[in-house]
């Protein structure tokens, strides 16, 4: 036994809850507002109907959930000049209830992962209010395409973790439901009904790398040569982590004038050659291999050292979004495949 | 095609007169993606297809790249444009370079840029690669149809799309690191004391840094078209390119990439140039 | 903006420090009254005049920017005006391509010795901005978060 | 934290009528970094001078903003009085509400209201404002002149007179230049030989004078102060302090027949000659394509008549490496080639006036020779065909200049004068002969000019056509000349045995090339540019060089004099002192930033900013860049506006600076 929801159902709610004035988000295809024929992605963003959002299980938007609880640019507070003195304005906390239908799995299984940080030294008031006002409603993806490694990190079409509700596509308009937490029964109440059909499990992505030669590579490998081999076509943008559910470097600015202005916490991106600039001027990553090197260790074993989880979820989103297809998958399965004799080598 | 091309790497790799080939490989998915073969034995790795989009020439400013000795490239016609942009701008010696044109078939790369493709064959290269015996006559009408169509809008309406459009930016700067002409070492996005460009991936810092990295690039634009293809917010950059190579054209007769002869256009002027909008 | 009060355009004045700064000092020494709203920024030569502070003048609110230098061949330092030419002929193109309101961006060469024309030219730009109102589009760009 | 004084300037009424200056002040004493703002009456006053000095020293101030009048007036007053005080001048800044705001905005709310934003403004800026020092330059005080005409010759003489050392280079065997083959000189007549020989002679002798002749400037390196010159010393085949110039050899040289330059072809000369008599040095020089000894291998005969010994057949050109501070242009003009092949494809000749195939039309250089008592014909008017006295003898005017179609469009401005000149010296010798003047308009202005033109029409009876010549055909021994009277309105033909062509002035050869080496502009047809047509008329915009004379544009001999001592001038008051001392708001680069596009080398002004090198200790390239030599640099920062990583930026108008206050402008 299972309980279903119909699209017709599902969409009935969305506009249901747009109409009550709450936020509601899913993967839509980006119009331009004209028609120059620049093909454009489709992406995670606030939809004004319900008939925006793509819900058949085989989108795969080119941004990650992270900008609904960790916007881009989140002003922190204001400052205005008076006189001599300098007036702090504090920023309004979010308030308004944010509804995610038609996320990836493997896009809310980041928000755990994310928790951990913005409640380690130092709660981070606005994101755990973000996630508190925030109902998230997956669908297990209905197919994969050659970035996608989720089973490699653990996790699979059908991870629940992250989810408050996982939909599971029966055919093309039902879902099998997975409630997942009481926040998620409670945002569904009364649109399932119980039924005895459940959805078949839907196909995986072949394992790309082992998870136990990655970490026994990263272990003893920090001077190995394929750090370099691998990455000499990284060209050093941010599309990466910019679209990974899990990135969450930023950097604290001031922006400002005469009068005042405010300070704001900016994403960050460690592919970046100024990311590590000294004020000194010094640089210690100097060049792109010791930058993706970084980025591997931080995702692989500097946050599972610290709070025992990857910083990864295999979404694929970095090398699809890369400009050169260069991304966690590629850089991982070189190293991991890498011949084991080479460990010591310098 | 691709026999050609692998033999001709590996001689220039065997006979040491370079340490380094610029080209494609093979990725997953028949995509390409830009690789370096430094030994004889892998240019196997290379391939030529229609989907070796990236434009290498951004490569060739590069310290990891430079540091690997000297290089031949890969180019196909459109690419090409930049290698003569770079050596005006200093940016490169072409006496150290080995430049293997790959010409494109009719049917060859697909890309929006293709449309309006006028010469298929590299022109200046050391060694070319196949034939594609294609010049396209293309007038100026041809070159940016895309702009002309847009520019029909009103400038509100204009103004609306670049607002929705770039409100999607955050800035990743895939458009910069992507270009082959954005090689500066530290760009003015990127300046602190004083901030001419916001940082912040808001609406007023993606006007301020679109409008400058089009600027910057105006006169000096080859229409590579990478910057739209790799942002992830596909954001059609290429009418501001567009926009500035067509004052380009039609007030200086001039076109980035295309005269080797012809001096660039910025950092000169002329006497002549018009004026009638100064009061 | 209440009602009783008209608005009153901010305009930012670029200009060069040899010909444009000194036909407004003539329009003071010939005391040629014109409206309160042009600050004026000294700088030596049109050519040191980049196109990032005309946008940086509209993130600060103006709603109408002027740049000003000496007539071609008139140049202080012989071809600055010439190099700003070229740059403004390009940044136009730009500007219209991003409906940028063009008509809130004037160019001019105003002599030293054309005290009358600087008046003449900054009291006209000046009524052409207050008839456009705010320039509310890039405000807004400014103030999206 | 900085330190800023405001200073608001009443100027009597003249600010405090329309500006409440009290209020601004007390509006901006809150101001960041401000610590003192007050009004006084008469800033710019020795009381107000000293009121901002005290306080500077006071208050500590690390800058100070003064509102007054425009930075015009009294930006320096307020430096200086600031250094006095021991502030750096270069900290002071001030806000001009007098006349940008008191003088017109009578609005006194509106006014005060600008006045403070003006103020907040200037002090924004000041608190980026650095202290500079002047920048100096040790220079030596010694001078290149290049071409050895009458303007040359003016030049080096007035620097080597006060003292200083002059090196002049001529690319000919004698100094001396056009002039010294012109015959009279209008508006006087005086014989141009007897007014310049004794000058070149000077030249000759002067202490203060190193002569090369037959040499020419092969480089240039350095700036203005310190020029490295290499002269290329031509091999002349006479060892110039071994020769005595007593003109055996000259005498006894068996090749005879050689066309003399000096008498533009109508004349010969030997292989070994002086240019003309009067020459200086007065020294031979062999012309190797006309030497028996180089042709064939024998003959020696002048080395061999020589006393002295100075025949040297194994002479070698020679590089010599001068260091001077400053340099004069005087390089000169041609004529227009007429109908010979044009150096350029914008220039078209005049093939339907015959010259160069029928004899007796010559040029207005070549007829000075006719003319001039040490001529090829001895003073005596005789045509160059068959030796005849012309009777009737047509000028032409405008040959070349003023006509587009043949690509000079400007006008030769000396061709009216000779032109009258010339058919006075014809009548004076010819009495029963007829001058003819085809001329366009006729441009005399000048002292006395119009007066000489007027002689040579009324009194020497020249008869003046207006309009233009189309054809020249020869029959029977006589050209007949073709043209239109326009003033009567009919076609005229005239019968003459001589036709002169007024023929355009050019540059002299080389001019471009050399203007290259020097960095220095020059116009489409190769006239060099000077910094400034009316501030600036004999400078140029690469520091340390002048011109003077027909290499900057046509023009006579007062003239060209006149602007050769004003060169001189210049170059003496860049020598007055022993470093030349600049305004430190000059460009710099981030060298460690910058991507060596050197976009901003090619769009300066000054040839200021040199590509360079950034080499580690060991010598090793560690990258490119650009670079400004402070010495040249005129603070124009138009490479500030080009850098796209603004890696360049300008002192006292920095990017701080400027954005500090656009950005106070809220």
């Amino acid at each position: 036994m299972s309980e279903t929801i119909t699209r017709g159902a599902l969409l009935q709610r969305v506009s249901v809850w747009i109409g009550g004035g709450k936020s509601v988000i899913g993967p839509r295809q980006v119009k331009p507002a004209n028609g120059s024929g620049q093909e454009v992605p489709v992406q995670y963003g606030r939809v004004a109907s319900a008939e925006e959002l793509l819900l058949s299980g085989d989108t795969r938007p080119a941004n990650s959930l992270k900008e609904f609880f960790f916007p881009r640019h989140e002003k922190l507070y204001g400052y205005q000049f008076k006189g001599r003195q300098i007036e702090l304005t504090d920023t309004e906390q979010p308030s308004t209830e944010q509804i995610i239908v038609g996320g990836r799995p493997c896009d809310a299984a980041a928000l755990p992962v994310l928790d951990h940080l913005f409640n380690w030294d130092y709660r981070d008031e606005t994101f755990n209010r973000r996630r508190e006002l925030t109902t998230i409603v997956t669908i297990a993806c209905r197919s994969f395409d050659s970035h996608c490694f989720c089973t490699s990190v653990g996790s699979s079409p059908v991870d629940a973790r992250g989810s408050d509700v996982l939909l599971l596509a029966v055919d093309a308009e039902r879902y099998e439901v997975r409630f997942v937490t009481e926040k998620g029964r409670r945002l569904l109440n009364g649109a399932t009904t119980t039924a005895n059909e459940n959805a078949t499990e839907p196909a995986a992505p072949p394992k790309r790398f082992e998870m136990e030669q990655l970490k026994e590579f990263l272990a003893g490998g920090y001077e190995r040569p394929e750090w370099k081999t691998t990455t000499l076509r990284c060209l050093g943008c941010g599309a990466c982590a910019y679209t990974c559910p899990t990135c969450h470097c930023f950097d604290i600015v001031d922006e400002g004038n005469a009068a005042g202005g405010l300070r704001a916490r900016n994403w960050d991106a460690c592919q970046f050659g100024l990311f590590t600039l000294h004020a000194s001027g010094h640089n210690p990553r100097h060049n792109q291999a010791e930058r993706q090197r970084q980025r591997i260790h931080h995702k692989f074993q500097i946050y599972p050292d610290k709070f025992g989880e990857t910083l990864c979820t295999g979404c694929g989103n970095c090398t699809r979004n890369c400009p050169v297809g260069l991304g966690v998958l590629s850089v991982v399965e070189a190293i991991a495949a890498a011949p084991r004799e080479n460990q010591s080598q310098k | 095609m691709q026999n050609e091309l692998r033999q001709t790497c590996r001689r220039l790799l065997e006979e040491g007169t370079v340490q380094v080939v610029i080209g494609y490989g093979d990725g997953t998915d028949g995509q390409t993606f830009p690789t370096f073969v430094t030994r004889r034995d892998d240019v196997e790795r290379l391939v030529w297809n229609e989907r070796c989009y990236t434009n290498l020439a951004t490569y060739l400013t590069r310290p990891e790249i430079l540091a690997l000795g000297k290089a031949a490239i890969c180019v196909k016609a459109c690419d090409e444009r930049a290698l003569v942009v770079l050596e005006k701008e200093s940016q490169i010696d072409r006496s150290q370079l080995v430049v293997i044109g790959l010409a494109c078939s009719t049917d060859g790369v697909k890309q929006p840029k293709c449309e309006a493709c006028e010469n298929r064959t590299p022109r200046w290269a050391n060694v070319t690669i196949g034939d594609a015996a294609g010049e396209t006559a293309k007038t100026t009408a041809d070159r940016y149809a895309a702009l002309q169509a847009f520019m029909q809008k009103t400038p509100d309406e204009r103004m609306a799309y670049w607002k929705t459009e770039l409100a999607r930016c955050v800035k990743c700067y895939a458009c910069r690191q992507v270009c082959p002409l954005c090689y500066c070492r530290q760009c003015i996005a990127d300046k602190n004391r004083p901030v001419v460009i916001s940082t912040s991936a808001t609406l007023k810092g993606s006007f301020a840094w679109q409008i400058t990295r089009a600027f910057h690039l105006g006169g000096r634009c080859i229409g590579c078209d990478e910057c739209t293809r790799v942002c992830p917010a596909g954001i059609d950059l290429r009418l501001l390119n567009l926009s500035l190579a067509r004052a380009a054209e039609e007030n200086f007769n001039f076109r980035a990439g295309v005269d080797v002869e012809a001096e660039p256009i910025v950092g000169a002027y002329s006497e002549r140039d018009r004026e009638e909008f100064i009061r | 903006m209440s009602e009783q009060q008209p608005f009153e355009p901010k305009i930012v004045a670029y200009v060069c420090n040899w010909c444009t700064y000194l036909g407004a000092d003539l329009a003071g020494t010939n005391r040629l009254e014109y409206p309160a709203n042009v600050r004026i920024i000294r700088l030596p030569c049109t050519g040191r005049i980049d196109f990032n502070l005309i946008i940086k003048a509209f993130e600060m609110g103006a709603d109408a920017v002027l740049v000003s230098g000496c007539h071609p061949g008139d140049c202080h330092y012989t071809a600055g005006n010439f190099h700003a030419r070229r740059r403004w002929i390009l940044f136009r193109q730009l500007l219209e391509t991003m409906g940028i309101d063009t008509r809130r961006v004037h160019f001019s060469w105003i002599s030293a010795a054309e005290g009358k024309k600087f008046q003449q030219f900054v009291t006209e730009i000046t009524e052409t901005a207050r008839a456009l109102g705010p320039y509310q589009a890039y405000r807004e760009i400014c103030q999206a978060e | 934290m900085s330190r800023i004084g405001i200073f608001i300037c009443w100027c009597g009424e003249n600010i405090a009528r329309n500006v409440d200056v009290e209020r601004a002040a007390a509006e901006v004493a809150d101001l960041p970094g401000v610590v003192c703002s007050v009004a006084y009456k008469y800033m710019c006053s020795d009381p107000g001078q000293s009121l901002m000095r005290q306080k500077i020293v006071s208050e500590r101030l690390t800058g100070v903003v003064v509102a007054s009048c425009s930075p015009h007036m009294h930006l320096r007053t307020f430096r200086k009085a600031a250094a006095m005080a021991g502030l750096n001048p270069y900290l002071v800044e001030m806000a001009n509400i007098r006349e940008h705001c008191s003088w017109v905005h009578h609005d006194r709310q509106q006014a005060t209201t600008k006045a403070v934003e003006l103020i907040r403004m200037s002090v924004a800026k000041v608190r980026a404002n650095a202290a500079l020092q002047p920048i100096s330059i040790p220079i030596t005080r010694r001078a290149l002149v290049i071409g050895g005409g009458v303007a040359g010759i003016q030049a080096a003489l007035d620097i080597a007179d006060s003292g200083r050392e002059v090196v002049l280079v001529e690319r000919e065997p004698s100094i001396g230049g056009k002039m010294a083959g012109l015959s009279e000189t209008f508006p006087t007549l005086d014989c141009s030989q007897c007014i310049l020989t004794p000058r070149m002679v000077d030249v000759g002798q002067h202490p203060n004078i190193r002569l090369y002749t037959y040499s020419e400037v092969e480089g240039v390196e350095g700036y203005v102060g310190n020029f490295k010159v290499t002269v290329r010393k031509k091999a002349r085949y006479v060892d110039m302090d071994a020769c005595t110039g007593c003109g055996q050899c000259w005498n006894a040289c068996p090749s005879k027949k050689n066309l003399s330059e000096f008498d533009y072809q109508m004349g010969n000369r030997t292989a070994i000659y002086v240019p003309f008599p009067q020459a200086v040095p007065a020294r031979p020089v062999i012309d190797r394509d006309a030497c028996l000894h180089f042709l064939k291998g024998k003959c020696g005969i002048c080395a061999k008549k020589c006393a002295a010994n100075a025949v040297k057949f194994d002479d070698q050109d020679e590089v010599i490496t001068e260091e001077v501070g400053a340099i004069v242009v005087a390089t000169g003009f041609k004529l227009y080639s007429i109908d010979r092949d044009q150096a350029s494809s914008k220039l078209a000749g005049y093939g339907e006036y015959g010259y160069g195939q029928y004899p007796d039309v010559v040029d207005a250089l070549q007829f000075e020779r006719i003319v001039s008592a040490s001529g090829p014909t001895g003073g005596e008017i005789r045509r160059p065909s068959d030796g005849q006295q012309p009777k009737s003898v047509v000028f032409i005017s405008c040959v070349g200049s003023r006509d587009n179609a043949k690509g000079i469009s400007y006008c030769s401005k000396i061709c009216c004068m000779y032109t009258a000149k010339h058919t006075m010296l014809y009548k004076h010798k010819v009495h029963d002969g007829q001058a003819h003047v085809f001329y366009m308009d006729i441009r005399s202005g000048g002292k006395n000019y119009d007066e000489f033109v007027r002689r040579a029409i009324e009194q020497d009876g020249a008869h003046y056509h207006r309009g233009r010549v189309s054809k020249i055909t020869q029959e029977n021994g006589k050209l007949i000349v073709r043209g239109v009277d326009t003033l009567v309105g009919e076609p005229l033909t005239i019968e003459a045995d001589l036709v002169v062509l007024a023929s355009a002035m050019q540059p002299a050869g080389g001019a471009t090339e050399l203007a290259q080496k020097l960095n220095v502009g020059y116009d489409e047809f190769g006239f060099l540019s000077e910094s400034h047509p009316k501030l600036r008329p004999v400078e140029t915009n690469a520091a340390g060089v002048f011109v003077c004379g027909a290499c900057q544009g046509p023009k006579d001999i007062p003239e060209s004099v006149a602007q050769a001592s004003a060169a001189a001038g210049k170059v003496l008051v860049m020598f007055s002192n022993e470093q030349l001392s600049r305004e430190p708001e000059v460009a710099r680069i981030n060298e460690t930033n910058c991507a060596a596009c050197f976009a901003c080398v090619r769009a300066c002004p000054y040839n200021a900013i040199e590509r360079a090198e950034v080499r580690d200790r060991k010598g090793q390239l560690v990258k490119r860049t650009a670079r400004v030599n402070p010495g040249l640099c005129m603070g124009c920062g138009t490479c500030v506006a080009i850098c796209p990583s603004k890696s360049a930026d300008l002192e006292g108008f920095t990017e701080q600076q400027v954005y500090a206050m656009v950005e106070s402008l809220v």
